[in-house]
């Protein structure tokens, strides 16, 4: 499985801080926003204004995803 | 020193674990929690949440990053999490050099690298709901998620 | 609120006398004493004079100049004059304001203000003598008005 | 008489931090520099770098200079 975190808004939309995906669903972190967006309608019309992380470090649509890695979901960052 | 933490900021302790003899300056950052106000409603406090440990790595890659452009001696950055009441500190930077100019542009860096890459997030509680700062989404009529 | 006093100063509760509810931002500037090291020897301490009232004259000036230019809801100036050993602080601004922008400009014009303006003047004490710093005059070798 | 005060390296070289002058000899500020400069030999070179503050103000050559006036002799703050 491959764990998905969200935070600020996007828990809020959601509904839920954390979910899982099974594996073999996904090999690209580009792959993940479908199968989220299917899951959670709520969140599709954040898709632009969303960042990811892959095991703690900002990450893009062609970057690999692998078994028991940890994805964040991640609305514009508003700290400060 | 580079920490999130979930109790109250003591800037006077922050800062004065910055005074040292090889520096003359220390510019200080202190953000807090202002009371704004629309529509008849105003802000309540704040509430920040953190993807941890990612936003403690990213405020030590901040720290990194200003002792590799500026002439400085010393850099600690402190972020609050939970509830932050209207006037009460939410982040606080400080930065001793050995002269000003460096002290000052550093901790400006400061605060506009945490505004930028520092997965952190404040929702606004305000008298008719909240929204999460950023993202506009909230349960506030105002709000455009709710539209 | 600006003052000149003999005492150290307390640098925490001036920051916290600048925490508003109308305010998101803090930006502070402490001068500290920084033992500079030449031809072997060091400064020990520094001890500031100022030509009062004028400069608790020109403090307040340097208040209205920049309540006129930015937006700040609050500055505080204190500068102090006496010994004060390295590390200590010299001078303390704090400024507050709704947003960051201001409060950082204001606080670095205030600092570059009180080196044109203010009648203070402080003789480094070094090891080996001492110097008035911008004349120049003292009792070191290096001293240009000793040769 | 007319007050004289002297600060940081200028009440160093002058030896003194404070002098009285006859009013009788002058009547702008212009005219005090000469005045001091005999008493204070030592202060003649710092003549460029110095300003001047009539009754907490800085003032120029050309100002009024009257019975229980305060002057000021102010070389280069370096407050901060």
């Amino acid at each position: 499985m491959i764990k998905v975190l969200l935070f600020g808004a996007a828990a809020d939309r959601a509904g839920t801080r954390e979910t899982e995906l099974p594996v073999e669903d996904v090999s690209t972190l580009a792959e993940v926003w479908p199968l989220l967006a299917e899951r959670h309608p709520d969140l599709a019309p954040m898709r632009d204004t969303l960042a990811f992380a892959v095991n703690g470090e900002y990450a893009r649509g062609n970057d690999g995803v692998s078994p028991g890695d940890e994805i964040a979901v991640l609305p514009p960052v508003s700290g400060g | 020193m580079f920490a999130i933490v979930e109790e109250s900021l003591d800037v006077g302790a922050l800062i004065q674990a910055a005074q040292r003899p090889d520096c003359g300056a220390i510019a200080t950052f202190v953000g807090t929690t202002r009371i704004d106000e629309s529509e008849g409603a105003a802000v309540e406090y704040l509430e920040y949440e953190a993807y941890r440990p990612m936003a403690d790595r990213k405020l030590e890659e901040i720290g990194a990053e200003i002792e590799g452009r500026w002439d400085v001696r010393r850099v600690s950055i402190v972020h609050r999490l939970g509830r932050v009441d209207p006037g009460e500190a939410s982040v606080v930077i400080v930065v001793a050099a050995a002269r000003r100019g460096p002290a000052f542009e550093a901790s400006r860096y400061a605060i506009e690298r945490i505004k930028e890459v520092v997965p952190i997030w404040k929702r606004e509680v305000w008298s008719d709901g909240y929204v999460w700062v950023g993202s506009q989404v909230g349960t506030r009529d105002q709000v455009s998620g709710n539209r």
